[in-house]
């Protein structure tokens, strides 16, 4: 993911988003051509109220070095308390990850409304902006078992299912 | 050197044996859960027969929550029959939590509350040790509920309040609070990193009640279940937030953890967050609803753009 | 046993330290006071200036940390050979292709320095169920490249009961040779040909001449006073609980025997011989992963699960007659010894007063008494 | 396995000028599961689609994605070519690269790197995807419209003479709105009460018409096609079915120096009153605010200290003691028409507004806003139709019209144009013209917009035939001298100061969304634009909807509109809700929770934050009929689709379709590829 740029650190942030606020708000984006930063994956999500902090977790499982998520402005909610609900589950989620020691500035919390194209061009390049500084979340990479169970070399090519024995053998060597 | 004094049991001892055997004499109830004295200590204890009432102890080694054996699914013990169950303060809000969640027909349980001084942290003593701030449980100092209202029968005496323990578990959040954010992470991390996926923690609460845990659900694997650390994070992450707002404190789970894991900070930590951001506070009134699941308009929000 | 070799306090420290030199890897007993560590302070278990005692087997760094003189440590052996979780197999596919990369099943040998003998003799008794309807690779690879050299137990509790189930606290079962403490350091006893390397490839720190009067004399005198209080704990007939729980699968002390057990499954996580296993794939992104395995309790419901949503062992009851039952009944039947060493693990770590001891006891007992007499009371 | 084909779209130019359409199409080809992938110029076309049809067909598709547009334009044309090609529409997804990729971003490199992985993210929630059918769910052919204005009136009888029955709900004491306080209308200058009041009493009279007048929404539940509307009829105090009309009790109530709504406080009222002649119902009601008896009531008087207009009343239609009743109704559809208010640009700011206070409004009677200037214009105005300035009663010779008060103007006001005042400025000019010949009208204007059928010529005639003065520029300052009003304005053409001595002045003050829009929408579950109106669905393809199915918007509630727009907007509505009630079933998107009901403990966290009360508890029992438990259940009828109760189930036995969490998960393995 972002080979092109390999000298300078481009950080991969996952967006958590619901469909009738912050996804429409960065639908108005496109069709305002507010340019932004290129870093970031929109996952669509009806409401705040489906987003488990799992969701969040995950994401840094699978290398996200920032997590944004957004949705509906107080009192917006499409499904009237939904994003109610959302707020005090992210609040105690937002606060012990910080117990634990997550750097609170990995994780954005915003409201972005259907008419705010604009600031979600703000949301999304303030926390690129944050995360590069910040760098890549090594310290959650470093709970892979990836990290003492490193895979064999990269090889070019695959070898077909059927005839994976050899060709695993001689990598793994 | 000379060790902390025996002590004796709490009064209302006598009391708690006449109530017992009376209740299972006159067939209110089929079985008393209480807590007795065994070859390694204090430990809990199910009585059916009003003979062996005698065998019932309150004293400072009586650690054990007892509510875990209401989980509606130990099919084992509810097989009994109608239940009498002997409670502190501080087990009365964990049935307070199963009524809140419908996991428990107030009619199904006799509850014996017992006016508490405080227990000690560990109970497998062969005699009651006096409390001292070394082996107080720590969550007792400052507890709130040392009288259970939520209670058939309420026995002994008002008690003196336990000591101070030499480092309240508060004072223990507020040291890891103080540490710089990547110290508190080393520390959480090499923590969790022991964590062997026992899930006694999940087992003994009084609370964690689901019939099939997050942590087992395998498509999606939301949270690994190898002991990885990474899994680990996940897990006692997840154990954790899934008491918030529910968690009463009883300390079970760090009690009952292999490895050592000081559980009871992650608890307190969101006891507290809880308690700042929503002003609720476990209790053992079970219209008290939690906080999670209800919402107020004007929420603290000052963490969201 | 007639070989008999001397070997200082100071010649085992510098043992091994010769052996991490030469780049083995040295397993023992490692004591750590947890309140010093830096996190102490938050560590429930500890007050600012206490102390609290971990006793651990690791991998040392240094012959420094090796700590002869504590009693059990709090996981057994069992780690080392299958641990907690290890990799199988991992994958990676590309459109329809995939590359399948298995793990090695050959390591580098490896020495345990003063493994409890109980923890040695579990690694015996589990053998027996690597090898049967499958060879196990990695458990074999493991077993066979690590020298196990066990240490003469000195730190008994109420707790232990090796000797009930036909090991003792000088057992040289599943280890390669015994070190006995005698004054000044330790008769060396080799049992296998690994043993006996050990001797060979660091001749200059043995010594044959073996002090006669300690040898034969007082360490002897303690090794059987110390089986002498193990005892004492508990004595069974292993052969007549092995058939009376055969005979009696539905007695109900079998299944009230578990009343206050929780299910927690930390005497299985805990237990030398417990060896279940679970299998996982993990995945790690698209199209790869890894798939591993972990370890697993009978005394999860989860356990026996079956598809249909259908579980044989549903109570807790059940699953804990089922760990008694495997432990003292099945394993013997089939394999010819308890899946137990008597270690006590399971009955310390257990805060709802689950006491192995007095269940064994109670089963003893059960299965003395003629078989027209009355069922047994619970043990509780 | 699943077998899922790729389709990237160019979008003509749009994302193929930044995104290598073809290199997403290759790169996505390897994605484990992908049977197929091309890119094509137009994929929505005719001939885009028939591609995704014919791969279905040839590859024996198993899921489909769309890398295009937004799902909010084109997910519909997609999932039915889908379903016509024989394959589940719900096994159809979009992955957008187009507003979210190929708009914002300029590198192509970097917008086709992104793209690449929209697609990776989208295919492997695809392969999640299960075939859904659509749930049917039965529909109440009766609809409520809320606000009784032009846009209110018409949507009502649009529906009603279409056949079905309409509940009108009405907060004043008449219906009318707006438009009844109006002289004359843009641009054919005819008498607004004469096409209105025959609309109201149509209304009134018509048999499919529920008239609920002085009555306000409560609370709303349920859903499209099956809405439960609790109205709150305010207690009237006047009991209509007795009451005839005759104005015996207004003759003699206490109380007349309350000022009038309908005359926009330039003339007064008594406390019991009709709002103004021709209202509909022609009854009265009493205000008990400003009413002496209940203002003693209140001072907790025990002796009534007035009770005049019952004593009067013949036909004993008034009681005192009628509460706030609350009737439900039920409905299938709701039009909201709630209309507007005008900006009150006094020194006194609500809301964080700055006002415009150095124009001297509410403190000076001779400057006045629009709606005061049609009260003064109109036949049954305060002064019947003279044009009398209301300090004193005299003729103004010079009147001044400023434009755009509160309107386009962010630091004070609104950033939007409220629309209206440029025609109805130009109206106000010509029939103060028409009225004092000698007069003279000056407007200071910023540009004029009359962009309406008739519009443009319109104001052209104010200038050219009836002499108005146009200035453009902005007033900067109005403020007495004398018998005077100085106007301290200045003209940007000429680039010089002007400073008028007016009679009188009328500001155009802006539009905004009318009290309780906000609370409505809330109730609703309707969202609000950054101004207070209610949002529509979409701003060109579906302007007269709302997110919440079986909510429509007519008129002012939805952005500043004209009396032509309001109407067109209301027929619009009723176009749509008779469309609504053209099936005895409806069918919606099977997008609902469903309970596992093996791993379900009961809990009810979900039931707890269901939003809709969709989630039940129910009794499970064994084989043989015995209760052993119970745990939650949810209605598909009911549920909306959003989620929470997934989020807040500890054991995840909760799972939403089409957000699923094995389709959440896979998202987020997409992030992660091992190339």
């Amino acid at each position: 993911m972002n080979s092109q740029h390999s000298d300078t650190f481009e950080p991969r942030i996952t967006a958590f988003v619901c469909n009738w606020c912050t996804y429409t708000g960065a639908d108005l984006a496109g069709t305002s051509r507010l340019h932004m930063a290129s870093n970031v994956r929109i996952i669509r999500l009806p409401c705040t109220g489906r987003i488990d902090p799992l969701f969040i977790v995950k994401a840094f499982e699978r290398g996200a070095d920032g997590v944004i998520v957004s949705g509906c402005h107080p009192a917006d909610c499409h499904y009237t308390s939904g994003n109610y609900h959302a707020r005090r589950r992210f609040a105690v989620f937002h606060d012990i990850m910080q117990f634990l020691g997550v750097d609170p500035r990995r994780m954005t919390f915003s409201w972005v409304s259907a008419s705010e194209g604009a600031k979600w061009k703000d949301v999304v390049n303030e926390t690129v902006a944050n995360i590069r500084e910040l760098g890549p979340y090594e310290a959650y990479r470093a709970l892979a078992p990836d990290a003492v169970e490193p895979w064999p070399e990269a090889v070019d090519g695959l070898t077909p299912a059927g005839d994976q024995e050899p060709a695993a053998k001689e990598v793994a060597s | 050197m000379t060790g902390p004094a025996i002590a004796p049991a709490y009064a209302g001892v006598d009391e708690l044996r006449r109530v017992a055997r009376e209740l299972l004499e006159s067939g209110e109830v089929r079985v008393i859960i209480g807590w007795e004295d065994a070859r390694r200590g204090a430990r809990p204890v199910f009585i059916t027969d009003p003979a062996e009432a005698d065998k019932l102890i309150f004293d400072t080694r009586c650690v054990h929550n007892l509510v875990t054996y209401l989980d509606p699914r130990r099919d084992h013990v509810s097989e009994l029959g109608r239940i009498g169950l002997v409670v502190k303060g501080c087990d009365a809000k964990a049935v307070a939590g199963l009524l809140r969640e419908s996991q428990l027909s107030r009619d199904h349980v006799v509850l014996i509350g017992m006016r508490c001084g405080g227990v000690l942290e560990e109970g497998e003593l062969p005699e009651p040790l006096a409390l001292t701030p070394e082996n107080v449980a720590p969550r007792c100092y400052g507890c709130d509920n040392r009288e259970p209202t939520l209670t058939d029968h309420l026995l002994g005496e008002p008690q003196p309040e336990p000591p101070r323990p030499v480092m309240t578990i508060d004072e223990r959040v507020a040291a890891l609070d103080d540490l710089p954010l990547e110290e508190r992470w080393a520390f959480w991390t090499e923590q969790f990193s022991k964590c062997v996926r026992c899930y006694a923690c999940r087992q003994v609460c009084p609370l964690c009640i689901c019939e099939r845990c997050i942590v087992e659900k395998t498509q999606p694997l939301w949270i690994e279940s190898a002991a990885h650390p990474r899994g680990n994070f996940s897990w006692n992450l997840t154990r954790a937030i899934h008491l918030a707002g529910r968690c009463v404190d009883c300390g079970e789970c760090e009690r009952f953890c292999p490895v050592g894991i000081p559980l009871s900070l992650l608890n307190r930590k969101l006891q507290q967050i809880v308690h700042d951001r929503y002003g609720y506070t476990a209790s053992d009134d079970p219209e008290n609803a939690a906080p999670i699941g209800d919402y107020r308009l004007d929420d603290q929000q000052e963490f969201i753009k | 046993m007639s070989e008999r070799f001397f070997i200082s306090e100071t010649d085992l420290r510098g043992l091994t330290a010769d052996l991490l030199d030469g780049g083995t890897e040295v397993i023992a007993p490692v004591a750590t006071d947890i309140c010093q560590s830096p996190s102490a302070v938050a560590a429930t278990a500890c007050t600012l200036d206490g102390s609290k005692v971990e006793i651990d087997y690791r991998q040392l760094t240094s012959a420094d940390d090796l700590d002869l003189s504590r009693g059990l440590p709090q996981l057994s052996l069992k780690e080392f050979f299958l641990p907690e979780h290890e990799p199988l197999c991992r994958w990676r596919q590309k459109g329809t292709t995939v590359q399948v990369f298995e793990v090695p099943t050959e390591f580098a040998p490896r020495v345990v320095l003063a493994a409890k003998p109980c923890d040695a003799a579990a690694l015996a008794v589990v053998d027996k169920v690597m090898n049967w309807d499958y060879e196990d690779e990695l458990w074999n690879g493991r077993r066979a490249a690590t020298t196990v050299i066990n240490l003469a137990c000195q730190v008994i509790d109420d707790s232990c009961f090796c000797t009930a189930v036909g090991a003792a606290p000088d057992d040289v079962k599943g280890a390669d040779g015994l070190l006995t403490p005698v004054e000044g350091g330790y008769v060396y006893e080799p049992a296998t040909d690994k043993g006996r390397a050990l001797v060979e490839d660091f001749a200059a720190r043995f010594s044959a001449d073996v002090p006669a009067d300690t040898i034969g004399g007082q360490a002897d005198d303690e090794r059987a006073a110390a089986r002498a209080r193990v005892a004492d704990n508990l004595e069974i007939d292993a052969d007549s609980v092995r058939d009376w729980i055969e005979a009696n699968f539905e007695d109900p002390l079998l299944t009230h025997l578990a009343m206050r057990c929780n299910g927690c499954g930390a005497c299985t996580g805990v237990c030398p011989t417990c060896h279940c296993f679970d299998i996982v794939d993990e995945q790690e992104g698209v199209g790869h992963g890894t798939r591993r395995r972990l370890w697993d309790t009978c005394q999860a419901p989860t356990f026996t699960l079956h598809a249909s949503g259908h579980n044989p062992r549903d109570t807790q009851h059940v699953r804990y007659r089922q760990r008694i039952n495997h432990k003292f009944s099945i394993y013997p039947l089939r394999f010819g010894e308890v899946l137990c060493t008597g270690c006590g693990r399971c009955t310390r770590v257990c805060h709802a007063g689950q006491d192995l001891v007095e269940i064994l006891e109670a089963i003893d007992i059960a299965a003395r008494r003629p078989r027209d007499a009355e069922p047994a009371e619970a043990a509780s | 396995m699943s077998r899922i084909g790729v389709f990237v779209c160019h979008c003509g130019e749009n994302i193929g000028r930044t995104v290598d359409c073809a290199a997403v199409a290759e790169a996505l080809k390897d994605h484990p599961g992908v049977a197929h992938s091309e890119d094509y110029k137009y994929m929505c076309s005719d001939p885009g689609q028939a591609l995704v049809k014919k791969a279905i067909e040839e590859h024996n598709l198993t899921g489909v994605v769309v890398a295009a547009c937004s799902p909010h334009m084109h997910e519909k044309t997609f999932r039915r070519a889908c379903d016509q090609a024989g394959l589940n529409k719900f096994m159809c997804e979009m992955a957008n690269i187009r507003e979210h990729c190929s708009w914002i971003h300029e590198d192509r490199e970097d917008a086709t790197a992104k793209a690449i992985d929209i697609g990776r993210t989208i295919i492997e929630k695809v392969k999640h995807n299960r075939p859904l059918e659509v749930i049917k769910i039965p529909v109440t052919k009766r609809a409520m419209v809320i606000g009784g204005g032009i846009a209110g009136i018409q949507a009502a009888l649009d529906i009603a003479d279409g056949g079905h029955e309409v509940v009108l709900v009405e907060k004043e004491a008449s219906i009318g709105g707006h438009m009844s306080q109006l002289s004359e209308t843009f641009p054919t200058l005819d008498c607004s009460q004469c096409i209105l009041t025959p609309r109201m009493v149509e209304a009134y009279q018509h048999p499919n018409i529920k008239l609920h007048t002085w009555s306000e929404i409560e609370k709303v539940d349920g859903y499209i096609g099956n809405f439960e509307v609790t109205v709150r009829k305010k207690a009237r105090s006047v009991d209509l079915d007795l009451c005839n009309g005759c104005g015996d009790c207004w003759a003699v109530c206490p109380s007349k120096r309350i000022p009038s709504e309908f005359d926009a406080g330039l003339s007064n009222r008594t406390a019991i009153y009709v709002p103004f002649p021709q209202a509909v119902p022609n009854q009265p009601v009493l205000d008990r605010e400003n009413c002496t008896l209940f203002k003693g009531r209140a001072k907790g008087l025990k002796k009534d200290a007035c009770g005049k207009c019952k004593d009067a009343c013949l036909k004993n239609a008034i009681d005192y003691d009628t509460e706030d009743e609350f009737v439900v109704e039920e409905v299938g559809a709701i039009v909201v028409a709630t209309g507007y208010k005008l900006y009150d640009v006094g020194r006194e700011q609500p809301e964080g507004l700055k006002g415009y206070g150095e124009y001297g409004y509410g403190e000076d009677p001779d400057i006045i806003d629009g709606l005061q200037f049609e009260r003064i214009a109109s036949a049954s105005g305060p002064t019947g139709g003279e044009i009398l300035r209301p300090s004193d009663g005299k003729e103004p010779k010079t009147v001044v019209f400023v434009h755009c008060v509160g309107s386009r103007d962010i630091d004070k006001g609104m950033a939007y144009c409220s629309k209206i005042c440029c025609m109805y400025n130009a109206k106000h000019a010509m029939l103060y013209k028409h009225k004092v010949h000698d007069g003279r009208a000056v407007a200071f204007y910023m540009d004029i917009r009359a962009n309406g059928k008739g519009y443009d010529e319109f104001s052209r005639r104010a200038i050219e035939e009836d002499h108005a003065e146009y200035v453009r520029g902005r007033v900067s300052r109005i403020f007495r001298d004398g018998d005077k009003l100085k106007v301290w304005g200045f003209d940007t053409l000429n680039d010089e100061q002007v400073i008028i001595d007016a009679d009188m002045v009328v500001l155009a003050t802006a539009i905004r969304p009318n009290d309780g829009v906000k609370e409505l929408a809330q109730k609703l579950s309707c969202s609000v634009d950054v101004d207070g109106f209610i949002n529509e669905a979409h701003p060109k393809l579906r302007p007269v909807e709302t997110n919440t199915a079986g909510v429509f918007l007519a008129g002012a509630c939805q952005a500043p509109r004209d009396i032509p727009d309001a109407v067109a907007m209301a027929s619009a509505t009723g176009a749509k809700v008779l469309s609504l009630f053209s099936t005895d079933e409806l069918e919606r998107e099977p997008a609902v929770a469903v309970v596992d009901e093996r791993t379900c403990i009961g809990c009810m966290r979900c039931a707890l934050v269901c939003p809709y009360g969709a989630i039940e508890q129910r009794e499970i029992c064994t084989v043989d009929g015995q209760v052993c438990g119970h745990t939650a259940y949810v209605n598909p009828g009911v549920c909306q689709g959003c989620g929470t109760c997934q989020a807040v189930c500890l054991s995840n036995s909760i799972d939403l379709q089409t957000f699923t969490d094995e389709q959440v998960y896979s998202e987020i393995n997409a992030l992660c590829m091992w190339e």
